[in-house]
């Protein structure tokens, strides 16, 4: 066993066993034991930040690798099928050290907030402890070399998303939200579940690297539909985990969790573990199946940011801003931009956990307010939280100088490109949404920061009758307990808010310095000058030669098609006519021959398209942003248009948005309501029907026996009637036989016996 | 005259016959349970005569084993029953067994 | 060791029968030590164990008992009935793969139940005989080999549970028992007459005497050609797989049989709910692997779609009865049809997957409910009742309930790492690999979404969010100045106490274990798993005519 | 057989047999009819002894005449009081009874005496049987020895909780 290997192992056994001796011993511990949860995690990332440097820094090898497994079940010799092993392993490559480290990182981090966020808290030892199980199953998803221990983690990131989104659980609206979660996730899970039973039914074993053989190797033997659909399967649980159309609604609702775990789980890694598992099962997956990946990211980002625009919660906007980011890795990996979707999960991780950690200072300063109306001008009084927030949201509006900006440039460029390989006409709408909600992210982003701290502040604005309702409601939750004296007064005034405590800003501090360009790339502008992207490099797709039978793939040889895919664009309307002609492209191709070399064509055209396209992206979405900010800083900063006037004026638009596209109010009518009717029809059915032709039958075959009896009682009975006195006499007579001594009864056996005898004599005789 | 002297299997059965009916009437008519179990026991000793003649002109140990059986039913039987006739004597401070019909209900 | 193992409980009966019924204590304490030495039993069987051997069939010319091991074989019944030839009845226990895991579970849940018999107060003599001889009856069917014992067992088994449920069950409790006894008798009475059936069709190949033995049942070539039930006789052998099934799905409960089951379950006391469910149930699909599949393979393989869309039915339909309902037990009840319909599911499947997954369903499956049961058990002794609307908010005044609530709920929904998921995960995973089962397995994968709709349902409404006005207890401030729950009638513990304790706690570890690491159970399995789907593979039957 | 002294002999345990049996069902005193009844036990002890089987008339004598007469006279005692003339025992059913006596009696007469197929065995027992008797008990009838073992102490059990002496006061339980 390698060594790296045994420290993996390690680190994920490391938060599991937080886990347990905190939620077994938190109430005997001191301080309930967070300093455990901390220390370990502090250790795991320790090793993990080894690992890295091990092999990012010192291997640094785009091809780096490692896998390690043991039997988990043994099937014996199955018949049809041969010796049959399921195994549970290890693998360790590039994207798994980097994401190793950056969820050991968050989660240290997210702990170490937390002892200050979550002091006083009535459970606050099991807190720890729930981190410690989601940390454990987070990385169990990251190490997970097969399908079947990605699923079991898969689905234990959902428990422990299930345990900490209701910790509040006295409050009704947490419980709906937590199990809201679970059962959206569950749906997506299902068609995660049924794509691993397609390439199980085929090769029988879960491990990636077998799939992708014997797939490679053209032993895949259902129709090239079911390859489509088990891509499109698998990525359901992405669907589900990471909050794409049409299984987002969990996510938002997902905020009723304390703010630290919004940072950690849904923002910065779990709902990431989405894309990282699409990205794992990236090469299985056919034209298309990306194709339909492309488009529920691009619409995923696209809806998201429409309805982050007009949220009135801190936190909400910014769980749809996480949303409408996911989409756009979604999106990435759909048009073939393998590393530049997972660099964007990488930046993204970082300023977003940021950003929620640095909206929990703010709620936890402002007394669990959490209306973004009711704030103004907090940067006087925070203003450490003031400087890392407007930081990382200039990495999420994707400004230069940030990583956000060379991760989101990247994944358009690519979108781009892809539109051009792809032909044009419809999949232009992906790039096109793609910059559209990139223009929508830095106004709604610059919308927040000025609501939240600039202008003077607007506490005293505040509804009365809805303030105290908000104040008994935190109240009743129990998370009121912190130690300010000044807690329960002083609304009106910003006399209570003031900066946070050291263990809450380091963190802050942190993650938004890991937001500056520099840690990624030394080109501001071009993230693929960065480690990054040469440690993590598109894999070759092995399912090239199922695609023969598809049309798209039918293309001639790479360079002719470029020329074309070029004029194409020139003759398009996208304003990158101008800006990609095609001898840049020529240019670009020897650039790009330092990546992988690929053997599909596809992935070759797509790789050369992204390139091509890479400053018109730049310009495109810098353009896009600086509108953005702009609209936001006219609208909010400089009042030119009035907000409040523009919404009555758009009021139905206002309202869609407002009311987040309607989707919860649309499962509410049909699948819930459905799923309701049909268990209360079922229900009575089986109480009913199915019983009640049970009882039927019982009192079908009871009745039978009555009328029986009746047919006996008048109709036979009457002709017995008939002979009723001769038997009533003959009764009498006999009556006196039953005379209840015994000897009676022996003379009256021996008579038979006697009987018997002269009958026997008579026959003798006659 | 021969038939009479020479003692056969028949001889036997006669009296085991007799014995029989003997046993039959007195369990029949008679009122005083104790009479009645002497009757049982007449009835028995009838069967262990027949077992053990036919037994004997057959040449076999089995009527004699059954006999021997018998004769040790025949104690046990004796011993229960005696020990119920008197438990009916405590209950109906009678052994008048024409008195006792309770089985009428 | 299993003729020990089957009638320790009797013989702890029979001491019963010698305590006098005032000494409850001492009743309540030789029924534990029986089922704790059972235990014992149950593991040095399980240790004694080879898994390398098959079992299920005997191979030509080999030994007659098969590959069976701990066998005890001893001629039983024999009479002579002239034309129609010799009764042989054989006194044949014996265990292969699939009957262990349910000698383990059998011995853990009777041991369970006797721990959770014990608040029970009226005639606690009577009860605990016919406790104890209901143990016997259930591990008799599972080690039993010949159809004729197996009959016996199973048929002693209705008895003392009629009068379980009857006595001491709830409010309704004579219609229940009376539904649950004319229900399974319904299916015993066909039962014997397809067993009389094959007792003439079948020829035990050392002695050539008709023969009751399974094992020789099993083998397709000890069949006469022209017997009733025999290989030429193909549509009475149809009508006899069919009456066999219907037999045993009963017990399953399989829809449309399954309407017994709420009945009887919402009736029963907790300990009767706990073998019910966790054992009885097993028989029906014990049976089908033991005697109804093997002795009919060719009719097993035509009807493996209908099995299947019967165990999607019963996935399905019981979700979502389950989702509807308002007593926190019948939930339960009909959350285990649906998880009996996995197992169904996992059968029709007929490739080793899918049947490991379905024995292994029926393992977990065991431990699992009974766990719920008892949790429900444990609600409704402090409350007296079990409406989900009553409560609310338990949370906060019972941790160590709720903590082994949460787990127990969580395993039912099958989630990773508790032994549930492993069971329906292969359950789907041979479902889906079969071309038969394919659209069923899709179809039945819903189940796991409703699954979890109900069960996380009713752990929102009872145990999270605070208490409902109507609450079946009363919010009261303690003196160390924190709020406290009271039990209107409760003088007991208010979390779990001890004997509670003891008997969810193991049944969580070993879910918990067996959902980690599932090895030392599927390990007994598999040879015999392996071996059974080849008995029943289409091509052996090919091969064999 | 033809020894006429055998023959006299028989006869003359055949009368007390028939005869003391006759007064037995007849006497209307219990007394007169357990004394009567010692004497049939004898005269049938007798025959035992024609019939080859000396163990079993042994046997006949210890066991009816040393035990269960004793017993029943026992049981006469205990249930009649000796001093009240109340000893006789009353009838009933006499018509039917003396009706069945002569048909039975006569039946079974006419039975035996027309069947004339009797094949006596060539080889009849002879001579003592008590070594066979405990040979057959201890190989072929081993069982059934065990059980009327068992059955005799479950007997001497039962008749001894049956006729146990209660005081007034237990008979509630």
């Amino acid at each position: 066993m390698h060594s790296l290997i045994q420290l993996s192992i390690v680190v994920l056994l490391l938060p599991l066993l937080s886990f347990v001796i905190l939620i077994f011993f938190n109430k005997r511990l001191p301080r309930r034991g967070d300093f455990v949860g901390v220390g370990i995690l502090g250790t795991a990332f320790a090793i993990s930040f080894y690992m890295f440097w091990t092999v990012v820094v010192q291997t640094y090898d785009p091809a780096f690798r490692l896998a390690w497994d043991f039997t988990w079940i043994d099937f014996g010799n199955v018949p049809n099928v041969g010796p049959l092993k399921i195994k549970m392993g290890i693998l360790i490559d590039n994207i798994t050290v980097i994401m190793l480290a950056m969820v050991t990182l968050i989660s240290f981090l997210v702990h170490l907030y937390s002892t200050g966020y979550m002091a006083g808290d009535k459970h606050y030892g099991r807190f720890f402890a729930y981190l410690g199980i989601f940390t454990f199953s987070m990385l169990g998803i990251v190490l997970s070399d097969n399908l079947f221990s990605i699923y079991i983690f898969w689905e234990l990131v959902g428990l422990s998303s299930y345990l900490l989104i209701g910790f509040f659980f006295e409050k009704q609206s947490a419980t709906d939200a937590q199990k809201k979660a679970f059962l959206t996730n569950r749906v997506g899970d299902i068609g995660m579940w049924l794509g691993i039973l397609i390439l199980y039914s085929q090769f029988h074993t879960f491990s990636y690297s077998e799939i992708f053989e014997n797939l490679a190797a053209g032993k895949f033997t259902m129709s090239y539909g079911w390859l489509t659909a088990a891509g499109i399967l698998l990525f359901m649980g992405c669907v589900g985990k990471s909050a794409q159309l049409p299984l987002h609604i969990w996510l938002p609702d997902a905020m009723e969790g304390p703010t630290p775990v919004s940072a950690l789980i849904h923002a910065a890694t779990m709902v990431a573990a989405g894309v990282y598992f699409v990205a794992r099962i990236f090469v299985l997956l056919t034209p298309d199946a990306l194709h339909v990946i492309a488009f529920c990211g691009a619409l995923t980002a696209f809806m998201a940011a429409t309805i982050a625009i007009t949220q009135n919660d801190i936190k909400r906007v910014l769980a749809y801003s996480t949303v409408s980011q996911l989409g756009y890795m979604v999106l990435g990996l759909g048009v073939g931009a393998y590393s530049a979707a997972l660099f964007h999960l990488l930046t993204h991780a970082f300023f977003k956990a940021c950003l929620f950690l640095g909206s929990g200072a703010i709620i936890h300063a402002m007394h669990h307010e959490q209306d973004m109306r009711w704030m103004g001008g907090l940067r006087k009084h925070m203003p450490w939280t003031f400087a890392t927030f407007t930081f990382a949201t200039l990495a999420l509006a994707g400004l230069p100088l940030t990583s956000g900006f060379m991760s989101k440039d990247a994944i358009l460029a690519s979108a781009i490109g892809f539109a051009h390989v792809e032909g044009g006409g419809i999949f232009y709408v992906i790039p096109f949404l793609g910059f559209l909600s990139a223009m929508m992210t830095a106004f709604y982003m610059g919308r927040q920061i000025w609501l939240v701290f600039f202008g003077e502040s607007r506490t005293h604005l505040k509804p009365a009758e809805e303030h105290h309702g908000h104040d008994a409601h935190a109240a009743h939750g129990g998370h009121d307990a912190h130690g300010n004296d000044d807690h329960g007064h002083g609304h009106d005034e910003h006399h209570g808010v003031h900066e946070v405590a050291w263990n809450m800003r380091a963190p802050l501090v942190i993650l938004a310095s890991l937001s500056v360009f520099a840690v990624f790339s030394p080109d501001p502008l071009d993230g693929a000058k960065g480690w990054f992207m040469h440690m993590v490099q598109t894999p070759q797709t092995v399912v090239g030669r199922y695609g023969a039978e598809h049309p798209k793939a039918e293309a001639p040889v790479a360079a002719p098609l470029m020329a074309e895919a070029a004029q194409t664009g020139a003759s398009a309307t996208m304003t990158d006519a101008t800006a990609a002609p095609a001898p840049a492209a020529a240019g670009e191709h020897a650039e790009a021959a330092e990546g992988p070399v690929f053997t599909d064509e596809r992935q070759m055209e797509l790789a050369h398209g992204a390139h091509a396209a890479h400053y018109t992206a730049i310009i495109i979405s810098s353009i896009m942003v600086v509108i953005g900010i702009s609209l936001a800083l006219i609208v909010y900063a400089f009042r030119f248009i009035d907000p409040e006037r523009t919404s009555v004026a758009i009021r139905p638009l206002y309202l869609f948005s407002f009311n987040k596209w309607y989707w919860d109010e649309m499962y509410d009518a049909t699948v819930i309501r459905f799923s309701m009717m049909t268990a209360k029809m079922l229900s009575w059915f089986d109480a009913k029907v199915v019983d009640g032709i049970v009882n039927g039958v019982a009192i079908m075959t009871r009745n039978f026996a009555f009328a029986n009896g009746s047919f006996d009682k008048y109709v036979v009975d009457g002709l017995v009637n008939f002979t009723a006195f001769f038997v009533n006499t003959t009764g009498a007579v006999l009556r006196k036989l039953q005379t209840g001594k015994v000897q009676t009864y022996v003379v009256l056996a021996l008579l038979a016996v006697f009987g018997y005898f002269v009958y026997y004599f008579t026959r003798l005789i006659y | 005259m021969e038939y009479l002297t020479t003692i056969g299997l028949n001889h036997y059965l006669t009296i085991s016959a007799f014995l029989l009916a003997f046993g039959l009437f007195a369990v029949m008519t008679r009122k005083n349970a104790i009479v009645i179990l002497m009757g049982v026991e007449l009835i028995l000793n009838a069967a262990n005569i027949n077992f053990l003649a036919f037994s004997k002109f057959n040449g076999g140990m089995g009527g004699v084993m059954f006999s021997l059986f018998v004769i040790v039913l025949a104690a046990a039987e004796a011993a229960i029953a005696l020990a119920i006739v008197i438990n009916i004597f405590k209950l109906f401070r009678t052994v008048d067994v024409s008195s006792i019909d309770t089985m009428k209900e | 060791m299993l003729s020990l193992i089957v009638f320790l409980p009797i013989i702890a009966g029979l001491i019963i029968l010698a305590v006098p019924s005032s000494q409850k204590q001492m009743i309540r304490v030789v029924s534990l030590v029986a089922a704790l030495v059972q235990i014992v039993l149950a593991i040095v069987i399980w240790r004694g164990y080879d898994p390398s051997l098959a079992g299920i069939i005997a191979a030509p010319g080999g030994s007659p008992a098969g590959s069976f091991q701990f066998i005890e074989r001893v001629p039983w019944i024999s009479i002579d009935l002239g034309t129609f030839g010799k009764l042989n009845i054989e006194y044949f226990l014996g265990v292969d793969g699939i009957s262990i895991s349910m000698v383990i579970l059998t011995a853990l849940i009777s041991a369970i139940g006797v721990l959770s018999s014990w608040p029970i107060q009226k005639q606690v003599k009577g009860y605990f005989i016919l406790y104890n001889l209901l143990a016997s009856a259930m591990m008799g069917c599972f080690v039993a080999l010949d159809f004729f014992l197996f009959y016996v067992f199973w048929e002693i088994m209705l008895l003392p549970m009629y009068f379980l449920i009857g006595m001491w069950g709830g409010p309704n409790r004579e219609y229940a028992a009376i539904k649950f006894f004319l229900y399974t008798l319904f299916g015993s009475v066909f039962m014997l007459l397809v067993m009389i059936g094959l007792y003439f069709s079948v020829i035990d190949p050392v002695t050539h005497n008709h023969t009751f033995s399974l094992v020789a049942m099993a083998s397709q070539e000890n069949y006469i050609k022209d017997a009733i039930l025999g290989p030429n006789n193909v549509f009475w052998r149809y009508v006899a797989f069919i009456v066999l099934f219907v037999g045993f799905a009963i017990k399953v409960p399989m829809f449309p049989f399954h309407t017994w089951l709420p009945d009887a379950h919402v009736e029963a006391p907790t300990p009767i709910s706990v073998i019910l469910a966790g054992v009885l149930l097993k028989l029906g699909t014990y049976g089908m692997m033991r005697i109804n599949f093997p002795l009919f393979p060719e009719v097993f393989q035509a009807s493996l779609y209908v099995i299947g869309v019967f165990g999607a039915i019963n996935i399905i339909y019981g979700a979502f009865c389950a989702l509807a309902q308002q007593d926190l037990k019948k939930m339960v009840a009909y959350s285990s049809i649906s998880h009996m319909g996995y197992v169904l599911l996992g059968l029709s499947a007929a490739n080793s997957e899918g049947m490991l997954g379905a024995l292994y369903q029926m393992f977990n499956h065991g431990t699992i409910t009974a766990m719920l049961f008892l949790l429900v058990g444990v609600i409704y002794d402090r409350a007296h009742t079990r409406q989900i609307d009553k409560f609310g908010g338990l949370a906060s005044y019972m941790p160590v309930y709720v903590g082994i609530v949460t787990v127990a709920w969580f395993a039912s929904l099958g989630l990773p790492g508790l032994s549930g998921f492993i069971s329906e995960a292969f359950v789907f995973v041979g479902a889906f690999s079969s071309e038969t089962t394919r659209n069923i397995a899709i179809v039945s994968v819903l189940g796991i979404v409703f699954g979890a709709a109900y069960l996380l349902w009713s752990l929102q409404r009872m145990f999270l969010g605070t208490r409902k006005p109507d609450a079946a207890y009363d919010l009261e401030v303690g003196s160390d100045g924190h709020e406290h729950i009271h039990f209107h009638d409760w003088k007991g513990k208010l979390d779990l106490d001890g004997r509670e304790l003891a008997m969810l706690v193991p049944l969580a570890v070993i879910i918990i274990i067996l959902g980690i690491y599932p090895m030392p159970v599927i390990g007994l399995l598999t040879t015999s798993i392996n071996k059974l789907v080849t008995v029943l593979s289409p091509v052996v039957l090919t091969s064999m005519n | 057989m033809s020894n006429p002294a055998y023959t006299v002999i028989f006869y003359l345990f055949a009368a007390i047999t028939v005869i003391s049996a006759a007064f037995v069902v007849f006497s209307r005193n219990v007394i007169y009819s357990a004394f009567s009844l010692l004497f049939t036990f004898f005269g049938a002890a007798a025959l035992y002894v024609f019939l080859s089987a000396d163990f079993i008339a042994v046997t006949q004598v210890v066991v009816y005449v040393g035990g269960i007469l004793v017993l029943l006279l026992f049981g006469v005692m205990f249930t009649n009081s000796i001093m009240q003339t109340e000893l006789k025992t009353d009838v009933l059913n006499m018509l039917p009874g003396t009706v069945l006596l002569v048909g039975i009696l006569g039946a079974i007469l006419y039975t035996f005496y027309s069947t004339h197929s009797w094949i006596p065995s060539t080889t009849p027992l002879q001579g003592s049987i008590v070594e066979r008797v405990g040979f057959e008990t201890m190989s072929g009838y081993v069982l059934p020895f065990e059980m009327a073992s068992i059955l005799l102490l479950a007997a001497l059990i039962g008749a001894a909780f049956l006729a146990r002496f209660d005081k007034p006061g237990n008979n509630e339980k």
